[in-house]
């Protein structure tokens, strides 16, 4: 196999396991802190998990090798995915408190 | 090649099934002097309840559970004509095709809500009213797959366009009467009293009696039509 | 309106397609009645709650009383006209290289589907609105009875989806483009979605919830209006002949 | 038929057929739409939410997330592979993918036994009526995934198959598996 490719995919591979590893983190949050809505948590594991999925769409799935409109299409269902959840988090929480 | 064997057993089939169809018509006490809508839960219940309907009920409602579908074998013998007119595709056939189990299953709900009734008639009179509108709005109102077969067949024998057609055009204006005549009953819910209640003139005698000219005018046309191809076949044999 | 007239007249006499644009035209036509009937007279969609009393079954009855027995009665009319419309689809896939098995498995599945699909519903709201006064908890069941037989309803859109996946994955003549196929597992897959339906009474996943019904209602919708176009390039391509299909004249 | 024996990446190319595309963003654009009603729907009782999802272990979470995005860099190495025509790799590689798919479908059905047993069901609450849905819907993908694999192993088998057209379009699905699952894994056990 091209080594440079064998490599490049293992390093993605190794960049999105390290990224999910690091989320365990939030496991540590045992107790109070556990029950409470927590904005910071919610919006960095989505912004995160957008991020590995972006990473998976270009590298394993072979957009950035791809003509510019599936480029263009996959990210901007990336985008509308963080726009929808995010905003539903957050104006979610603002009706819930209103 | 005969292809046409055993089409004549099964064309027979028919008178045979109508004479068991209006025997059992006859035989069920709520179709001579159809029900009227307007009785009230416990008369409906007493309907039920009387020894001398129940057994007439039953029997009538076991003979239309077996015979319900004995119209499909017609159905697929006018699909077999169908096939023989001059079309492009095979759109048509496979349309009545669709409207033969549809007609038959619509049947056979009311039949079972009729049964149900009468199984139980000592239920709470407003349960037994529910499954007597059931079966009576079920019988009544889906004259859809009617209609459409009556229609789908009118549109085959107009685009039939050969030398000799199938059918002739007549068969076809007469379709489409009897659709027409079959469609008010569709509205049966919207009154109690009246030519659109499930016993009045539109929804209950025009309805039954499109059907049964249906059948009539069908049964002929078709029978001519088969024996007409069984001697053509001899002679080409 | 004479000129159309004229043109449907031209069509009827010259038209070698015009079997294939009678089964078009149906189905644009039934499928906005339907949208009309079931959305606007009969009110019966989008549906209404399940978790609600028994009185307030009546209430609702009572309130669409004309509405669902005038829009039902003309979905009992023209609700036979679905015939054409599966026998117009089958044909696609008669049309296909694949075996006829698929044309007829297609034909008779949605045949069936026409019961639970909107019959069903029909009889059980028209019985239910002709005798407002009928004991509540009857009318209760009724209602059940009408949204669970409609929307709880899914082996035959399913596995009839699923069978049209196949014959177009499958099809050497180009009769659709593959990623209808796939569109096909996408309307198949929301069809497993609606089955929570018959466990919630509240909640996204109950028959009017925002899973169980608006989502897969707007899947449904653009599956729809999907196959309603590529048929109508079919139609166009159409050659009669057995191999593939000519691209789209110009 | 790609022109396999160019090791060097194509210039501008579509991986597979650009059908299976149309599928993955309809299918993303749906879940999406799965994921905003339960985002939704969590704000609203963040309690009930937060409580019921102290009962998920995390560390099963990152497991499964772990197993998938191995999976998925498995059949970009078929992919690749095949490419280059190297067969015996690719089929080994398609393997792998199997392998870790069975893992997570194991994986899966034990955690599912494992919350049954601890009284956490489909109709216990909100909470986990999402969990179980949204977990079902992905496993239903899933078992498409497997026989969607079976495709590729079938092409890869033999000599008289091999489009690279079809490989490519089967490993497309796949990712798509890895990455809703990575949402998932987001919404259900790390989001508060």
């Amino acid at each position: 196999m091209n080594a440079g490719f064998e490599k490049r995919l293992s390093v993605v591979l190794l960049a999105l396991s390290a990224i999910t590893l690091s989320q365990l983190g939030v496991g540590s949050l045992e107790g109070h802190a556990a029950l409470r809505p927590n904005a910071t948590i919610t919006s960095s594991a989505i912004v995160i998990a957008l991020i590995k999925v972006r990473i998976i769409l270009r590298e394993f799935m072979e957009v950035r090798h791809a003509p510019v409109l599936l480029c263009r299409l996959t990210d901007s269902w990336v985008v509308l995915a963080g726009v929808g959840l995010l905003g539903s988090y957050f104006v979610g929480m603002a009706i819930a408190r209103g | 090649m005969r292809r046409a064997d055993g089409e004549v057993i099964l064309l027979w089939t028919l008178p045979a099934v109508g004479v068991i169809w209006l025997s059992a018509f006859l035989l069920f006490p709520g179709f001579v002097q159809p029900m009227s809508p307007t009785l009230s839960a416990e008369e409906v219940a007493a309907f039920y309840r009387d020894p001398e309907n129940l057994p007439r009920i039953r029997y009538s409602m076991i003979v239309f559970n077996w015979f319900a579908v004995g119209l499909i074998p017609v159905l697929a013998l006018i699909v077999m004509q169908i096939r023989r007119m001059a079309h492009r595709t095979p759109i048509f056939s496979y349309a009545i095709i669709a409207c033969a189990a549809g007609g038959p299953t619509i049947f056979l709900m009311a039949d079972l809500f009729w049964l149900l009734a009468a199984f139980r008639p000592m239920r709470d009179p407003q349960q037994t009213l529910m499954f007597n509108d059931l079966a009576w709005v079920t019988f009544s109102s889906q004259v859809g797959f009617l209609i459409a077969q009556s229609v789908i067949l009118a549109l085959a024998i107009y685009l039939d366009r050969q030398e000799r057609p199938v059918f002739r055009p007549w068969v076809a204006h007469s379709n489409l009467v009897v659709a027409a005549l079959l469609a008010p009953a569709a509205f049966v819910g919207l009154a109690l009293e009246g030519p659109l209640a499930w016993d009045g003139l539109l929804s209950f005698w025009v309805r039954n009696l499109a059907v049964g000219l249906w059948i009539v005018v069908m049964g002929f046309v078709l029978g001519r039509a088969i024996y007409r191809q069984r001697s053509a076949e001899e002679l080409a044999a | 309106m004479s000129a159309l007239l004229r043109r449907i007249a031209w069509h009827w006499r010259y038209d070698e397609k015009r079997e294939l644009w009678i089964g078009w035209w149906t189905l644009v036509v039934f499928y906005n009645l339907y949208g009309l009937l079931f959305f606007v007279v009969a009110r019966t969609q989008p549906p209404p709650k399940p978790s609600l009393e028994p009185s307030e079954i009546v209430q609702w009855f009572d309130d669409r009383h004309y509405g669902l027995l005038f829009g039902y009665a003309i979905v009992f009319i023209v609700g036979g006209a679905t015939a054409i419309m599966n026998a117009t689809l089958a044909y696609t896939m008669r049309r296909m290289s694949v075996s006829r098995a698929f044309a007829y498995s297609y034909l008779v599945i949605y045949a069936l589907a026409t019961l639970p699909g909107m019959l069903i519903m029909g009889v059980a709201c028209t019985v239910g609105a002709m005798r407002p006064d009928r004991d509540p908890e009857l009318m209760s069941w009724l209602y059940d009875f009408a949204f669970l037989s409609f929307e709880g309803t899914m082996g035959v859109f399913l596995i009839g989806s699923l069978v049209w996946m196949v014959a177009v994955l499958l099809d050497r003549n180009r009769v659709f483009p593959k990623w209808f196929g796939y569109l096909n597992l996408c309307n198949a897959l929301t069809e497993v979605v609606v089955a929570p339906a018959w466990i919630f009474k509240r909640g996204a996943f109950a028959w009017d919830g925002a899973i169980a019904w608006w989502i897969n209602m707007a899947v449904f919708v653009t599956y729809t209006a999907v196959f309603l176009t590529l048929l109508r390039r079919m139609i166009l391509r159409e050659d009669f002949g057995s191999g593939p299909l000519p691209d789209l004249p110009r | 038929m790609t022109n396999a024996a160019n090791t060097q990446p194509r210039p501008r190319f579509v991986p597979g057929q650009p059908d299976m595309w149309a599928f993955v963003l309809f299918e993303a654009l749906v879940f999406t739409a799965y994921f905003v009603v339960y985002v939704v729907r969590r704000t609203q009782s963040p309690e009930l939410f937060l409580e019921s999802q102290a009962h998920l272990d995390l560390r099963v979470g990152v497991f499964h997330t772990l197993v998938l995005l191995a999976s998925s860099w498995s059949v970009a190495r078929c992919v690749q592979a095949a490419r280059e025509r190297s067969f015996r790799t690719a089929l080994t590689n398609a393997f792998l993918t199997l392998l870790l798919g069975f893992v997570f479908l194991v994986s899966k059905v034990l955690e599912w036994a494992a919350k049954i047993e601890e009284g956490f069901g489909f109709t216990s609450d909100e909470f986990f009526s999402f969990y179980y849905f949204l977990t079902a819907i992905h496993f239903l993908h899933l078992l498409i995934g497997f026989g969607v694999l079976a495709i590729c192993v079938h092409q890869l088998w033999s000599p008289a198959r091999r489009s690279q057209e079809t490989i490519e379009t089967c490993a497309t699905y796949w990712h798509t598996i890895d990455f809703l699952w990575v949402l998932i894994f987001a919404l259900l056990y790390v989001m508060r």
